[in-house]
């Protein structure tokens, strides 16, 4: 049992890392609390679900449509309502509130309330020594979610992209000065954030099912996870995914859901008093 | 002379991670001084007002105010014991009222519950009118009459800095620390800001001026320390001080 | 007339015209009597959870708890007087239930105050989402998923004919009581010292004042008047569960603010008004309600930041005269 | 504020365009309600229209509608010369407690006598007010004799309480297949710890206590069973016994405890998700086998008149009907009948008519039982409906009768 804990403790961690990246990337550049994460989340999921079922497209084929298609929208959204109020940092929470309401609602309407499934196309099991198993598909979901992170690591730490994205999070002001244009950056920034909550629903949602509210539940765990990692602090997100995973694995396990539950947001609020800059924060 | 002395700073020094602000630094300011600290940028006179405020703790040494050590003790407390300061920008509650921001200075606003707030007792109304009462003696004092009620945000900002120090000085304190009081004013809003306070000094408060502008406070200081990369590198008269090579050195060289 | 009476005339003349609803509303439309006393409760109520929340945002605190102080306004009540009925006296649960909701606020404000906008939000969010495992994976005290029922109606209220009525004026005493003591706590230099706060709370600590104190005042005080809520709503619905009030109860109680405006005390009224009266008129629409709210939100946060409150100055200005400042209260 | 001009213009003008739409999808609802006809008698449909629960709620009010129409196209109904026409009022409880209470509140201050709501955690709350305004309810709801006893007397129940599925054709069916040690792993609300207690309480007046090896509950919201499962998994069940989850967190746990290498059977007793996602969901191969009660398969439908209800449901909503559908269906014609029988539409008349009423719909014979049965403990009302009730296992992705 003790390996299962483990596996499943890595599994959800690397869930948790993927769904919360984009969060704390928007949070980092536009130091703004996305409420909206869950319903880009779950339009990815959709997204993959209608590409794959009713388009017939392949599965991986229907992921690399969201990498085109969602950081249009993200600039969309960012164009049209978050960036003049950028700076009011409760307009910026209300709107993304709104933003969330809305397209859920709209999605209730459209996508209707029958549950919906992605299948992912590699299943099987392998099994570890100690007793455990580990399912195929969990296993690679797992893997690209790594690799999506470790791509994310290249974006923002080796390109031009990522050079205007750090100056813009260090200070708009001085990045302007610099002849980056700090508007432009952030909405670049934002459809970043976007297309990885929609990647995270085309991957995540294989392993659970698809419906308009499917993104609040994995928002969630993201919340609980930025907050732990620091807001902002990419790195920190990433050890908070895996020490939250290793939290619902096992307090899910030994002591019953809630309590996982109720320890993750117990969590929460000692970092918030004691360390508010996080797990990796310095201060 | 020790019991003339209100404020005794002792060997204070404060880093910041590798940073050192300020190095072992002493003096002592006697009662009705006109005190001066200055230096150029970055000599550590800022830090100096945050130690001796309680914004910041000393990494070393000790700071006694009135005969009490207050080093280390929180702000507010420190402030209760009788010192008042104010800000180098113009700091102020701009939302509320010229009066309203000088009553927030007044001491005893801060003994009120809520209860008695609330259901406004004889007591609690007493001490609203002792609040008002005093709230239009400083502004009586700063000439700030025709201003009172205007929202501070609306102030030129001359004016702004004349009501901070009424908010500092609402509460009688026994020593006024003003932190670069002339930054950003135009000469004839500097000589307005020195005039009040020479006259509060010549009523019996206790001035200690933080200035980055040395030839403004030469004609008002009674004594000044100068500063330089957190040392003190100078302390005396201001005939002293001007003649210092020291000084003049660490000036000339900035 | 004597300018401080004004005030309390005003109100009076207010609350005597909302007391006189119920014989007006039974003579001249007895059908839609019931229908009008049950908005009615809910936007009296709100106005109450709205005004506590708007004297903490003067102190500069966004909680997103506030469902959670209602909870455990709630559950002590239902706790005390209905499951164990330790209290036999229903307004005692009420006092109970509100000082549960102040100790726990004493000791969660005390620890939390000097954390700053979101993360304040954030802290008190988790707070409140931490309640609910609690309760339901403890059937003693908290009745784990069935929660509390048959919670009793307050003594006294069995001298109106129907309780509709007696739950309308005991709704209508609660929110004129808050926003008597609202009022006169904002009137008073501690309301002073709590918009100065709010302001510069670092200007506030070197006039000798504890920033702390004041601050955890202001949330206890807050909790109190939102626990008192609590256990009037437990009554009034008569059962509760873990799930009865949610994230989207105290999204709720951060709207009011925003749709009235949290410039004044009229805006948290106004938008508890509006919302509540709004949320049922949609009773039926189903995701059309989400939709709806969403784009509210939106249209507020975008066009009239300043909330309705701020609609006369704003059409002024479109009109042509430019006033020198835009009220702009989000921080 | 920085306000961008056209981001404004652009912004308010989508705006006010989708108010407007909103406003007037909202304003026939309304007007519906608000309407004054004499002749019309209201029955409100107190369910979740949106949230996790609304498919639910979606499929008890579908059911009532189709019913309702039904009834009024066959001329309504007569008391004492004067002709009722049935309408249906929604109010959207989301599936929490205190707006079920409050939709109920606002129904009674309609004046509405007669009421369809679903869901445990949201009936029971409002069970005081239904006795008080003697409000007339069919109620999907599992639960035993907490819900129907003799102090419940307006509160019908449409679906086969956790007694008649668990003790009676669960015990059944469990030793049919064998089982030597259960797991129960069911949703941490009202219904899941019923069922618990009830299945307990079966176990133990057969004498089979020791079998159940495992206890579970989590939020009914959960899509990682994992840990639960881990927890479970580790007594070595040989049959895990979900209870009364949907489609897709039946689905979920199933899958997952697939994964896991789970090689056992299962079923889902009380509650009757939907195939179609199910199968979805939770992948053809894993959900094989699993026996669930309340389930039709289409094609083998029982008699015409479900068949054309079937029908009837397809063509209008594109889905297959779900068993809430067609239980509240049947349940809204028997009190439509008990009301023509009473002649009268006060509350206590109608429920003494209904009690010893049988009428032939659906599923053939439908009545109510509860009163004097042995299987059925503390009730001691016939307030508990009852008609065939079928076990379903699911064969090659699709339902069939169990043998």
């Amino acid at each position: 049992m003790f390996m299962q804990m483990v596996v499943t403790g890595l599994v959800l961690g690397s869930i948790y890392m993927l769904v919360a990246s984009g969060l704390t990337l928007i949070y980092g550049i536009m130091h703004q609390v996305n409420m909206a994460h869950g319903v880009f989340f779950m339009l990815g999921a959709m997204t993959t679900y209608y590409a794959t079922e009713v388009l017939g497209l392949p599965y991986f084929a229907a992921l690399l449509s969201l990498v085109l298609v969602f950081p249009v929208i993200g600039v969309a959204f960012e164009r049209a309502i978050f960036r003049s109020i950028r700076h009011i940092w409760l307009a910026g929470y209300m709107a993304t509130v709104g933003v969330w309401m809305l397209m859920e609602g709209l999605g209730w309407q459209v996508f209707g309330t029958e549950q919906k499934a992605v299948s992912f196309p590699i299943t099987g099991l392998v099994k570890l020594p100690g007793g455990a198993v580990l399912p195929l598909n969990k296993l690679w979901v797992g893997l690209i979610a790594i690799a999506i992170m470790a791509g994310v690591y290249y974006l923002v730490g080796r390109t031009a992209l990522g050079r205007q994205l750090r100056a813009v999070e260090q200070n708009p002001r001085a990045a302007e000065l610099m002849g980056i244009n700090a508007d432009r950056a952030m909405a670049k920034g934002f459809a970043l954030g976007v297309t990885l909550a929609a990647l995270a629903g085309g991957l995540v949602s294989t392993l659970y099912s698809v419906d308009p509210s499917c993104g609040s539940t994995p928002m969630l765990k993201a919340f609980i996870v930025i907050i732990l990692g620091g807001l902002g602090n990419v790195t920190g997100s990433v050890i908070a995914a895996f020490i939250l995973g290793f939290i619902d694995s096992f307090g899910g396990t030994l002591l019953g859901h809630q309590a996982g539950h109720f320890m993750g947001f117990g969590l929460v609020i000692l970092i918030l008093i004691f360390k508010p800059s996080g797990i990796l924060g310095d201060e | 002379m020790a019991e003339r002395s209100i404020l005794q700073v002792d060997e204070v020094s404060k880093n910041f991670g590798g940073l050192v602000a300020l190095s072992g630094v002493s003096f002592q300011i006697q009662k009705g001084d006109f005190f001066g600290l200055i230096g150029p940028n970055g000599a550590g006179k800022s830090v100096m007002v945050n130690v001796v405020s309680g914004m910041y703790k000393p990494s070393s040494g000790e700071v006694q105010f009135d005969g009490r050590s207050i080093t280390g003790q929180r702000p507010d407390r420190i402030i209760r014991s009788g010192l008042s300061r104010t800000f180098q920008h113009s700091t102020l509650f701009f939302d509320l009222s010229v009066r309203e921001n000088i009553m927030m200075g007044v001491r005893t606003t801060a003994k009120m519950g809520l209860v008695q707030a609330t259901l406004g007792t004889a007591g609690a109304r007493e001490k609203d009118r002792a609040i008002e009462a005093r709230a239009e003696q400083v502004i009586e004092l700063l000439g700030l009459r025709q201003h009172a009620s205007e929202l501070a945000a609306n102030l030129p900002y001359g004016l702004q800095k004349v009501v901070a120090i009424g908010i500092a000085i609402a509460p009688k304190p026994k020593l006024l620390i003003l932190d670069e009081p002339l930054t950003g004013l135009v000469a004839a809003e500097v000589d307005q800001v020195m005039g009040h306070i020479a006259g509060l000094n010549r009523q019996g408060v206790t001035i200690f001026i933080i200035e980055h502008n040395m030839r403004a406070v030469m004609g008002y200081c009674n004594r000044i320390v100068v500063l330089s990369f957190g040392n003190k590198i100078a302390e005396g008269l201001p005939a002293e001080i001007q003649r210092d090579p020291e000084v003049i050195k660490s000036y000339l060289g900035e | 007339m004597n300018s401080k009476l004004a005030p309390y005339l005003t109100a009076l003349v207010v609350m005597a015209a909302l007391a006189l609803l119920p014989p007006l509303t039974k003579l001249i439309a007895p059908a839609q009597w019931e229908l009008t006393a049950h908005i009615g409760i809910k936007v009296l109520l709100n106005v109450g959870f709205g005004l506590c929340l708007w004297l903490m945002l003067q102190a500069g605190e966004l909680s997103l708890g506030q469902s959670g102080f209602i909870t455990i306004g709630a559950y002590t009540t239902g706790i005390l007087v209905a499951k164990y009925k330790l209290i036999s006296v229903v307004w005692l649960g009420y006092l109970a239930g509100a000082l549960a909701a102040t100790v726990i606020a004493l000791l969660l404000g005390y620890l939390i105050v000097h954390l700053r906008r979101i993360f304040f939000l954030l802290v008190t969010w988790s707070f409140a989402e931490m309640l609910h495992p609690v309760l339901t994976s403890f059937e003693h005290p908290f009745g784990g998923a069935m929660g509390i029922i048959d919670i009793p109606a307050p003594e006294g209220l069995g001298l109106f004919a129907e309780s509709w009525t007696g739950y309308y004026y005991l709704a209508l005493i609660y929110a004129f009581v808050v926003l008597w003591l609202i009022w006169r706590i904002a009137g008073s230099k501690v309301g002073l010292i709590t918009k100065s706060i709010g302001q510069n709370d670092t200007l506030v600590t070197f006039c000798g004042l504890y920033v702390r104190k004041y601050k955890v005042m202001v949330f206890a005080l807050g909790c109190f008047i939102t626990g008192v809520g609590g256990g009037i709503l437990a009554s009034y619905l008569t059962a509760i569960s873990p799930e009865t009030f949610t994230f989207f109860t105290s999204l709720d109680i951060i709207m009011f603010n925003l749709i009235g405006g949290m410039g004044t005390m009229a805006g948290p009224i106004v938008g508890a008004v509006i919302l509540t009266g709004l949320n049922e008129y949609l009773f039926a629409a189903g995701y059309w309600r989400m939709v709806v709210y969403g784009l509210i939100i939106i249209f507020f946060i975008t066009l009239l930041p300043g909330g309705m409150v701020s609609l006369p100055a704003v059409i002024r200005k479109k009109l042509g005269r430019k006033s020198s400042k835009q009220e702009v209260s989000l921080g | 504020m920085r306000l961008s001009k056209k981001a404004v213009s652009l912004f308010s003008k989508v705006m006010m365009v989708t108010v407007l739409a909103a406003g007037l999808l909202a304003a026939p609802l309304l007007a519906s309600s608000a309407n004054a006809e004499v002749k019309k008698l209201k029955i409100l449909s107190n369910n979740p229209f949106s949230g996790k629960a609304a498919s639910w709620g979606f499929s008890q009010d579908r059911g009532v509608g189709l019913a309702v129409d039904k009834v009024n196209k066959a001329g309504g109904i007569k008391v004492g010369g004067v002709t009722y026409m049935w309408e249906k009022v929604r109010c959207d409880n989301r599936y929490i407690p205190a707006d079920a209470v409050s939709c109920l509140k606002r129904g009674v201050a309609q004046g509405i006598r007669f009421m369809c709501t679903l869901g445990g955690a949201v009936t029971k709350p409002q069970i005081p007010l239904i006795n008080k305004n003697k409000i007339v309810t069919i109620a999907a709801i599992a639960g035993g004799a907490d819900f129907t006893n003799a102090k419940n007397k307006y509160l019908f129940r449409t679906m086969p309480s956790a007694d008649l599925t668990i003790s009676i054709e669960g015990i059944k069916i469990y030793k049919k297949l064998g089982v030597k040690k259960l797991g129960l792993l069911t949703a941490d609300n009202v219904l899941g710890r019923s069922d618990a207690k009830t299945l307990k309480n079966a176990l133990k007046v057969n004498k089979m206590s020791d079998i159940l090896v495992a206890e579970e509950f989590v939020p009914i919201n959960t899509s990682d069973f994992t840990p639960a499962l881990t927890r479970i998994l580790a007594k070595n069940p040989d049959h895990i016994e979900g209870g009364a989850w949907p489609a897709a967190g039946l689905a979920l746990l199933i899958k997952q405890a697939r994964e896991l290498g789970y090689k056992g059977t299962f079923t889902n007793l009380t509650g009757a998700p939907k195939v179609g996602p199910l199968v979805k969901i939770g992948g053809k191969k894993n959900v094989e086998g699993v026996i669930m009660l309340r389930l039709w398969p289409p094609d083998q439908l029982p008699t015409k008149a479900f068949k054309e209800y079937w029908a009837d449901y397809r063509r209008l909503y594109k889905q297959d009907p779900g068993a809430n559908s067609w239980e509240s269906y049947m349940a809204f014609m028997h009190l439509s009948a008990a009301i023509e029988k009473a002649q009268s539409l006060d509350p206590d008349k109608v429920v003494a008519a209904m009690r010893d009423l049988k009428i032939v719909t659906l599923l053939g014979e439908l009545q109510l039982v509860g009163k004097d049965n042995p299987l059925l403990p503390g009730y001691g009302i016939n307030n508990q409906y009852t008609s065939p009730l079928p076990v379903t296992v699911i064969k090659d992705g699709k339902p069939v009768i169990y043998q």
